[in-house]
């Protein structure tokens, strides 16, 4: 009852000795993500926590495990790297934390990975938690309940935010995907929200944008085209300045382009019901549900 | 990270891009030197990081050394969008015949470079944008294959019709794409590229932002970082490791996240308020970061009360607490604090607080209210 | 009675008014050649031979002419971007002469080209010729007869010397390919010879290789899983010396490999009868169809 | 064209490539004043475009300066497969831990670029590919994407064991690609990459082949071409637009076409004769390249009669006979001249001829064979 990782992913932590990768790997181990790889250049032969074989290699980390997806917490220097060799590799699911990677690396590499077949989710994002299943990331697994409602968000702590609301509230999650806030990233609101759609195990989904861009207007209107599950969405940064960047590198109002409210404008003309406040969440998905069981 | 115009005309340069010569002045007896070893009439233009200097008396044409040091001497020191010009660039006049626009910008939806050009140059091409699309051709480039030599030829057509113009044009596009790729850049644009009146192909501007996430690999870009051209606060901000933005409200927020920090001021003005500022403290929580994000708000005579919005993930919010304590044994706090932790290592972290006489709540809209509140009682 | 051209074929010239261009341009019209468009940049508006209008780019001269192949005579620095204006402006067969291109810019191209979904043949080639239909490049037409031999070669007056053969004796050509000399080249002898063979009206193939590289030992291999049409082969430079290179770049023996006794070898072991002088051509031609006929 | 090892290494140097110092010199006094800046051993290594230096004593160690000068007197001069040896390469003598190949060549099958690596390095590695495939790692490069760091990555781990190897390794690798593509080159090579006893990776030898197509755009490259060391009578033909290579046989040969000119070749052989040589006079006709292909092929004490075999497509037959009878009118030649001529011009050509008083044959085969018999005539 999820998108794109479930108690089936067979995970590869490419980074896995670092600071990060090290502290989450074990984050990602007690949630009981089947975590089975890592790759760190230099110590292939060693095991991390005692049971995780690391690899100096991806493609000797796929070929002795059958490892399927990759989570990547590797310097930003090497994350367009790693990307590729994830890819390379074969991997079909390539989730990279990292933040602070250079755009131009990201131009050069996303082609790579298109070309291999691989969805990459990211950079700089939280990665994503099928709750119950697997956590493949930073996401914390304890605000997040097993249910059927699909989160997607351009945010980290932001999404927490709305997912602990659901979950108080008793309203569980299929999955939650952080996508970043950069403007260049592997997986967009389009993607997620079709795999949602087309999941039988999703009722509804909360689609969290910010300002900057148009990635929420596109998925406002493949909203009304292509989705028949009830919709909610929040935009952040009705308050933000025009011109300056909001910390994500994605989040900056160009000219008139990208404000809050034509965001919030083009998902009420779709059918995209708008929470004013994280809280809303709750009700509006209840509501929505509710009018969809009618 | 955006550059001055000198410096950005410094990595055309390094491109190969022809444009007229130029130097870059701080004093009007510099700008007399510069005038008298170009000479003619030059143009004297304040290096300011933002649009509209023209409008704002920033760019003045002078026919000889003299006049460009009178000049020179009314431009440094003018304050443009609250900026102090303490540099200008000066060039020798261009007598021109056409003035084109050519861009490259970062594009989200195609995820690729696009190369933009129009023959209306010399004005703001947004409002071209706006007011006549069909006047600006646009290409995304495939950076498997760079902008091939066809692309920037058919462009070079949309520019002109003489055949050596539209060679030109497409070697300087080139180039462009070049310095675009080559310094991590998200924007690189001439505005306007002329011809001259012997037929050359110049750019008279020359404009480069560069993604801050080069900068760790590129210490000879950081250099060119000129933090004078910025407000000290945001800075200081930067060098702890923190994003702040000032704004013009009096509810001071800390926040984690940018995301949340966006939501954060949004719920400031939903509740009645007005956020002073967008803070985040980022990722890894370090109760330092605390301190200065503390240190740089409660300097802005406008802030009434300060709100801390933390959910702990990788943050913790134990951190935070600890952050917020050594502040207040530092410096003095005239405001109120409302604070709001949830998450990672909460229990440690209201221990914390509760020891230093302080609570802290657990629910966003709670402690939104309760600042906006605090704010009113203080005014 | 053809492959890759005919009497359909329309034909752009890249390099039209160039001294080369111009000059086989004249030939490929007084051959019948359907040559509808040019491209010289600067010279667009004018015309060519007072009927064949001319373009800046290719991508002009395409939507006004509906061109669908382009042949190229423009000088070498600027010939691997002529190639791929041709392929992205969508001509499906783009044949190059031009001699004297930077290997470095063909690595860099032929994977747009591939991509672009567009056949290059070539570069430094004689182009091809459908004798009585089209002609593509500078193969002679005088020296040509329409017929039902298809003729591949490496080479350019060999080719001919070997079509004249052909000719004197009433032994007539579907089309004669000349794919060229040089390493990188974009339609090799396999591609050739799978279209001849699938062409209903070519009954025998001749091929004509010489030293260098191991193209005529994987055709030898290919001929002979995939072939039932009758293959007669030639190869040049039995006296060649090793390690230098005989004026194609592609004709070098490096080491023990690409000798010519190794190619005949290969032609022999996989069912191709081998010619020993040119001149053979037209007796083992005869000899074959004469047992595929029985 | 082949560089020397000398101009090879000033392209690895561009690129970043680390190798132990080193300078060239054409005489004893400079090889002493080198091996003294250098201190220590040296290593004197003649340049000469040839495999197999090694063992004809092109390469000596020598302990001091003086020893250098002596070993220097002896490589200066000495003659290795038919090159006089000019130039020296003095580096210092690397105490080598371990020794690997690595090198990029240009694949025809593929189409890319091919990276081999291979821990056996410091040996011919033609060898190796013949008797231990295993012990050689390709990769074929994607010129979209370049060399990418994990590739780099595995093939430096195929090599090393210790990471700061395998990083170093992986650099150069990168390096030695960059060389490859931006310098048109159609091999780049070092045999061996070595590790030193004190840990570093280096490049002992370099080796660099470059496309002949490139100089023309690459004026710095094209000055590196070294016409002494290469047989006088190619460089003239080169410089005529000709491509002529030296045979052992006593009938020269002049084709149109690189393809019928080997034809020719083996059909003088098929009759019973031996060519001296290959020469394509290339696609377009001009009687003065006529002119220097007889000169050439005429100075050759060997050669007994000459062939013309012209299919005249491009190629004017008319130019050709008009470039014979010039030749004949600047220089004598001794030794009888059998020409066949067809295709473009021919009966021009056949009237320019007969007018000399010389006749033309139609067919390839009757004039090789007349040629052969006129050569057995001789003898």
């Amino acid at each position: 009852m999820s998108i794109l990782i479930d108690s089936q992913t067979r995970l590869l932590v490419q980074g896995i000795t670092g600071r990060d990768g090290s502290f989450h790997t074990q984050q990602m181990l007690e949630y009981g993500t089947q975590v089975c790889a890592g790759v760190t250049p230099g110590k292939g032969g060693q095991l991390f926590a005692n049971s995780v074989p690391i690899f100096n290699t991806v493609a000797d980390a796929v070929h002795q495990t059958s490892a399927n997806a990759a989570v990547i917490y590797v310097p930003p220097a090497f994350a367009a790297g790693a990307i590729a060799e994830a890819a390379d590799a074969g991997l079909g699911l390539i989730v990279c934390i990292t933040e602070g990677i250079p755009t131009v690396d990201l131009l050069r590499i996303l082609p790579f990975v298109r070309e291999k077949g691989a969805r990459l989710v990211g950079p700089n994002c939280p990665g994503l938690i099928s709750p119950g299943s697997a956590k493949v990331g930073i996401i914390p697994g304890n605000i997040c309940l097993p249910g059927r409602v699909g989160v997607v968000s351009r945010s980290g702590t932001l999404t927490y935010e709305v997912v602990n609301h659901l979950t108080r509230e008793g309203v569980g999650q299929s999955t939650c995907v952080g996508i970043g806030g950069d403007p260049i990233i592997g997986t967009n609101f389009i993607d997620c929200l079709a795999a949602f759609e087309s999941d039988p195990d999703t009722d509804a989904i909360v689609m969290i944008g910010e300002i900057g861009g148009t990635d929420e207007q596109q998925a406002a209107e493949f909203v009304a085209g292509n989705v028949k599950k009830p919709v909610i969405g929040f935009i952040a940064g009705q308050t933000a300045p025009k011109g300056r960047r909001m910390g994500h590198a994605g989040a900056i109002i160009s000219g008139s382009s990208g404000t809050a409210s034509e965001k919030m404008a083009a998902f009420e003309a779709n059918g995209i019901s708008v929470m004013e406040r994280p809280v809303d969440v709750v009700h509006l998905v209840r509501e929505r549900l509710g009018q969809v069981s009618v | 990270m955006n550059l001055h115009e000198y410096q950005a005309r410094e990595l055309f340069r390094q491109a190969g891009i022809r444009m007229p010569d130029g130097e870059v002045a701080t004093k009007p007896s510099e700008v007399e030197a510069i005038a008298t070893r170009l000479g003619g009439g030059v143009v004297i233009k304040a290096q300011v990081h933002t649009g509209g200097r023209g409008k704002a008396g920033g760019v003045k044409l002078a026919t000889d050394p003299r006049e460009a040091a009178e000049h020179a001497e009314t431009i440094l020191g003018m304050v443009i969008k609250d900026l102090v010009v303490s540099k200008v660039l000066v060039v020798p006049a261009v007598e021109i015949s056409s003035e084109a626009y050519v861009g490259m910008i970062l594009d989200r939806e195609s995820q690729r470079p696009v190369l933009m050009v129009s023959a209306s140059g010399g004005v703001d091409i947004e409002e071209v944008a706006a007011s006549s699309p069909e006047k600006i051709r646009r290409l995304a480039i495939d950076p498997r294959f760079g902008l091939l030599p066809h692309q920037a030829m058919e462009l070079g057509f949309a520019l002109y019709d003489d055949l050596r113009h539209v060679r030109a044009a497409a070697k300087i596009m080139t180039q462009l794409y070049d310095v675009f790729m080559d310094n991590g850049a998200t924007l690189t644009e001439i505005n306007p590229l002329v011809t001259s009146s012997e037929g050359e192909v110049l750019a008279l501007d020359a404009k480069v932002t560069l993604d801050d996430n080069i900068l760790e690999r590129r210490p000879d870009l950081a250099l060119l970082r000129d933090e004078t051209a910025e407000a000290t606060s945001e800075v200081e901000a930067r060098h702890a490791g923190l994003t702040f933005i000032k704004l013009d409200g009096n509810v001071g927020c800390v926040v984690n996240g940018a995301g949340l920090a966006m939501a954060t001021m949004d719920l400031v003005k939903y509740y009645g308020g007005e956020p002073a500022n967008f803070l985040d403290i980022g990722g890894s929580s370090n109760p330092e970061k605390v301190v200065t994000a503390l240190r740089i708000i409660t300097r802005d005579p406008s802030v009434k009360a300060i709100l801390f919005n933390i959910f702990g993930g990788i943050t913790r919010t134990d951190d935070v607490a600890n952050g917020i304590v050594t502040a207040l044994q530092q410096f003095k706090v005239e405001v109120p604090i409302v604070i709001r932790l949830t998450g990672t290592n909460e229990e440690e972290a209201i221990r914390i607080l509760s020891e230093a006489g302080m609570t802290a709540l657990n629910g966003m809209d709670e402690a939104v209210e309760q600042v906006v509140a605090r704010v009113k009682e203080a005014a």
